[in-house]
């Protein structure tokens, strides 16, 4: 099993005439992905990688049945593809693009209340369940099917400790990037949620990083709701308090709250090991399992 | 992106709130000229980026031309934690018997914008929001709607704000969302806001700092981005669009993605050395930025190595090694050692390319970082 | 019983300052309505007929543990009260004011959904219980307690029907006036569902107008869902096509629906009788009790 | 309130809609002049509200200044279904392959604006609607929110709207909506929206009716409000602030309440008379409006006898008959007789005051129309 999305899932690639959307498209295609459509407005009845293209999100949906979208519209545009997907009834929208004005996300947030379907992302990697689909940017060949699931705030920074799981042999449920901006669609503690409650996962890594205070929130969600073993990391360790370091997110106020320390203190109090470098996270998940 | 305080106060008074006289001066005369305009007493106020401005000597109250000249000729040319001061705001002083705080800012936990009110101004307010919060009245805004009239209401009354001017404080603070609003901002405050004798409220500062992803949709206030005031290499960054913060060690650091570069950062740290900078080039990252970030990090006299670590999702590691190639292949002589790790997406591609006459290729984070470690150790 | 209101209900009125509000306010503490609280900004800690004033509804609510408001506000600021009460966990929010720009009720609308408060109005006479409380403008000395709903989009002609009944010695349970405006909180079919829901309630008048669907919409439902009986009035019988008639809501399209006669049909195909004249009405619930 | 095509064609183009080059003129020597410079064919248009007007003769196009010279002088001053022609609008014809619909309105039964587009503009969109509804495409629109850009290109793409034009159409849609929210309209419609052999887009009529309780917020749109294109009594109505609808027989109503007042129209059809007028003095009406009240009434020639009908909530008794015998008070004899029933708060107060030398009292309804309808007869 895994969670949210699978071999069956559906997908529409919003704004899949773009260079990354076409590159990208290809790629999940070439993974296994079950893409069914792309949506570029103005661009409908072409085909791009063999999948045809519709003008309107609503008519790739309905044409095809589709169940998911992801998304790699400009950050100008993406809110506005994002509010388009939540118009249909997609389970899930993951949203790639980075660099998504605030207040637009702010807009989405609102919207997310109104209704049924998942927002992952902005400013996300995607998600993928090894062997079965990836909707977004993931790197396919260092995932391997497998027991872990994973959560991180971080691109790259995902990459990196599956690559070190894949590599002990150590394989995944489903990895899930959720974003580094400040108003994301699915938190740390959605994405717990969906794994604790998952039968085939049997451990999670949770990656965070410095700055807002979702990683303390996550710890307590762990300690009070969780059975699953948790192995956590957080990134930014040496980051001078006032710095932003690239994410909107990864800025630390130094009141306090939002350091590595307070993160990783919160998550040692809810019983979960933090490594100190990516390797020490991959023993840690080893010792869990 | 923040604006200097002349800057914010222009774009609040366009939008009628009320803000004391004054006028930007870049020389001492011109500074003398415009208090004698204003008539005293007047602040001299440097204008750069920095908190606590007034302790550190960057604001001067003077009472005639004399002490006007002396407080421009000081504060002009002076370095203010580390920033060149090189305009001063001449403002008419303001006789006041109260100073409030409003604000408006993005609370990230609840994803909505927050209106903040609160009686204890003119002081370090987030001294007050952490000793005293109750101090500060809060009122979450739903963005679809805006703010309602009521709610800056129920803020000004919630803070125990004087009657007198309530209705005035709650008008500014709809004009602050506005503001906030139509600007893309992250924060709009005023601090002091203050009442006079009259029961008048002025704004006697005012910051306005702008959500960065949001400046093209803004090209006026893009245009108001003061390079010179920023440290010479973050002025670099912003003009190739990187991620850069400088730090004072001497392990230069590139990567992609900022969660990849802090834990490269923490495991230099790790191994023993010090990072000499932030650098994340992004997302699809091609050639060309890896030119520059590599120009960016060697602009740096205090870095004696450079790891440089891809993990490709976005971005593919074939570019991101034609970069690498393109970039030392400028250089008559490297000028630092640098070693390159390459993950993900056409890593193996990119490692072929790369050309190992130039850099060390190393397959592991960590032995990369190590090795990079052990370069900056031997370089010094 | 009754509906929405009765003797333990405790008021806000907001705007209580005003001339009207003042006025009513008396009217409605001289019925024997438990008016507990007035708002206005700017004059908390003032009395308005022995009621203490607050600057917000908040603070009204809170110190008074409030369950009802009624908007006596100007219409320039009445969609921000009706904001502002929505803003609290008050029961009721009852908006008398006459005038609101549609474009303001339209967005106080999606605040509906989002909330469990209930506008009822704007543009109505309010609402009375009989011998209970009475919340608004509606004059209590027509009114008697019995075991007739009354629900209706106009305020006058709710005042001629019940001096009828009243004139007869038929009494009622709790009269409603849902309002002329193009945007209401209460609609007739959500007042004929709480008198289908009353045991107290042996019959009800509904008393509608030209213009829009709603009375259509209300048929439908009684012949559906109602066992208790209804009575029915149609005023602008005699409106001629695309003229409108002072409500917003009382304009005839000329295209079929809308018309009296329409709403007749409609009615009297879910069999509701429909007098034509104030009297008839009166006889005809006699028939029904 | 209706802007007129000139005015709403002023405000659309301001808001960047494509329009064709147009003057206004108010003689016939103007008209061609404005004819001679835009250069033709043009089309000469009556400017009244008025659907229909080239069918009724109140369009006419043109090739020629002696045609031009024809039309204006056939046109201006003419009488449109009841309204005069003082005013034509100059236009530049356009030549079109397809004409658009597109409006945004009010949808009541949702509760929030609705944006319509359609392939069939250009003829009577009403019978489009009621006979080929699926050829409107409806997108509703979250008035919090306002309208994504989605939503209009949605609603281009389901109407069928042809490629090569659906972004700009989709373009004028999103202007439409804003300029519907930002002028408080309860329509704005342009029909038709031609689109031109080389894809161009523009806007050939133009509709903006306003919302009168928003008239408020905006004074530039109450100033452009046309009295003299009004009923002489319908606009006097306006003056003073009643919802008025002149009918043609001759029992005069003047009532409180919408509802009230229609089933004081009804009761004088049920009891064999013919209503003079619709005529609400609406809430919280005071003496003075009473007294404009029977002014405007009295002003209609066709009125034999007036039916004065109050149901008092907001409206109090007794300040209805102070109105009352003031009004009666300024005329030497009594022009027609005027029946009054009062009921409501403070009604016995009201009949104590009426002056019944000057007016017959009853005090049911029914008895009161039933005297109302006989003074009529009489007075025949």
């Amino acid at each position: 099993m895994s969670i949210l999305v699978d071999e069956d899932t559906r997908v529409v690639v919003q704004g899949i005439t773009g260079g990354e959307g076409k590159f990208h498209t290809e790629q999940m295609i070439e993974y296994g992905t079950n893409v069914v459509a792309g949506t570029s407005p103005g661009k409908g009845g072409q085909e791009v990688a063999g999948v045809p293209v519709y003008d309107t999100v609503e008519e790739a949906v309905e044409a095809e049945d589709a169940d998911a979208s992801v998304v790699f519209v400009p950050p100008a545009f993406a809110a506005d593809a994002i509010f388009e997907a939540l118009d249909t009834d997609l389970d899930l929208v993951v949203a790639i693009t980075e660099g998504i004005p605030t207040q637009d996300m702010a807009k989405v947030n609102k919207r997310l209340d109104e209704v049924d379907t998942r927002l992952q992302g902005p400013n996300c990697p995607g998600i993928i369940t090894p062997g079965e689909s990836k909707l977004g940017i993931l790197p396919g060949n260092i995932f391997s099917e497998g027991n872990v699931g994973l959560v991180s705030r971080s691109g790259t920074l995902t990459y990196q400790v599956v690559d070190s799981l894949t590599q002990r042999g150590i394989g995944q449920t489903t990895a899930i990037g959720i974003g580094g901006d400040p108003i994301i669609g699915t938190s740390f503690i959605d994405a717990l949620e969906l794994f604790e409650n998952d039968p085939d996962t049997d451990a999670v890594v949770m990656c965070g990083e410095i700055g807002g205070e979702d990683e303390e929130e996550a710890a307590a969600y762990i300690a009070e709701h969780m059975d699953t073993p948790v192995a956590g990391f957080i990134a930014g360790r040496t980051a001078p308090p006032g710095k932003r370091m690239g994410h909107a997110g990864a800025i630390v106020s130094g009141s306090g709250t939002g350091t590595a320390a307070s993160k990783i203190d919160a998550l040692n109090d809810a019983g979960v090991p933090v490594g100190d470098t990516p390797e020490e996270v991959a023993d840690d998940v080893e010792d869990l399992l | 992106m923040r604006l200097h305080e002349y800057q914010a106060k222009d774009v609040f008074a366009d939008a009628g709130v009320p803000t004391p006289p004054s006028a930007l001066a870049t020389t001492v005369d011109e500074a003398v000229e415009h208090a004698e305009e204003i008539g005293y007493p007047v602040a001299v106020k440097a204008q750069v980026h920095v908190g606590g401005r007034g302790k550190a000597g960057g604001i001067k109250l003077v009472e005639n031309a004399e002490e006007a000249r002396e407080a421009a000729d000081a504060i002009l040319g002076m370095d203010l934690k580390g920033y060149h001061v090189d305009k001063v705001l001449v403002e008419g002083a303001v006789d006041f018997k109260n100073e409030l705080y409003v604000g408006i800012t993005m609370d990230r936990g609840e994803g909505k914008p927050v209106a903040m009110v609160s009686t204890q101004g003119g002081v370090n307010i987030e001294e007050v929001a952490a000793e005293n919060p109750e101090a500060i009245a809060r009122e979450h805004i739903d963005p679809a709607f805006g703010m309602h009239p009521y709610q800056a209401r129920k803020a000004v009354y919630d803070a125990g704000v004087p009657k007198a001017v309530a209705r005035d404080v709650a008008s500014v603070l709809t004009t602050l969302y506005d503001l906030w609003e139509n600007n893309d901002a992250s924060d709009a405050e005023i601090n002091p806001l203050m009442i006079t004798e009259d029961d008048e409220v002025i704004a006697a500062d005012a910051v306005l700092n702008v959500d960065d992803d949001a400046l093209f949709r803004h090209p006026d206030l893009a245009e108001m981005e003061d390079e010179a005031a920023e440290d010479a290499l973050e002025a670099k960054a912003n003009e190739y669009g990187f991620d850069y913060v400088r730090l004072d060690g001497n392990v230069g650091i590139i990567g992609n993605g900022a969660g990849l570069v802090m834990t490269t950062l923490d495991l230099v740290d790790y191994y023993g050395g010090k990072p000499a900078n932030f650098l994340d080039i992004g997302g699809g990252a091609k050639a060309e930025r890896v030119v520059n970030a590599l120009d960016m990090v060697f602009s740096d006299d205090n870095v004696d190595a450079v790891v440089f670590n891809i993990f490709g999702g976005i971005t593919r590691g074939d570019e991101v090694a034609k970069g690498i190639n393109e970039a030392l292949g400028q250089f008559d002589e490297i000028p630092k050692p640098v070693v390159v790790r390459l993950a993900g997406t056409n890593a193996e591609e990119g490692r072929e390319i790369l050309n190992d006459e130039l850099v060390t290729v190393e397959e592991t984070l960590e032995g990369a970082v190590q090795r990079t470690v052990e370069y900056a150790e031997d370089e010094q």
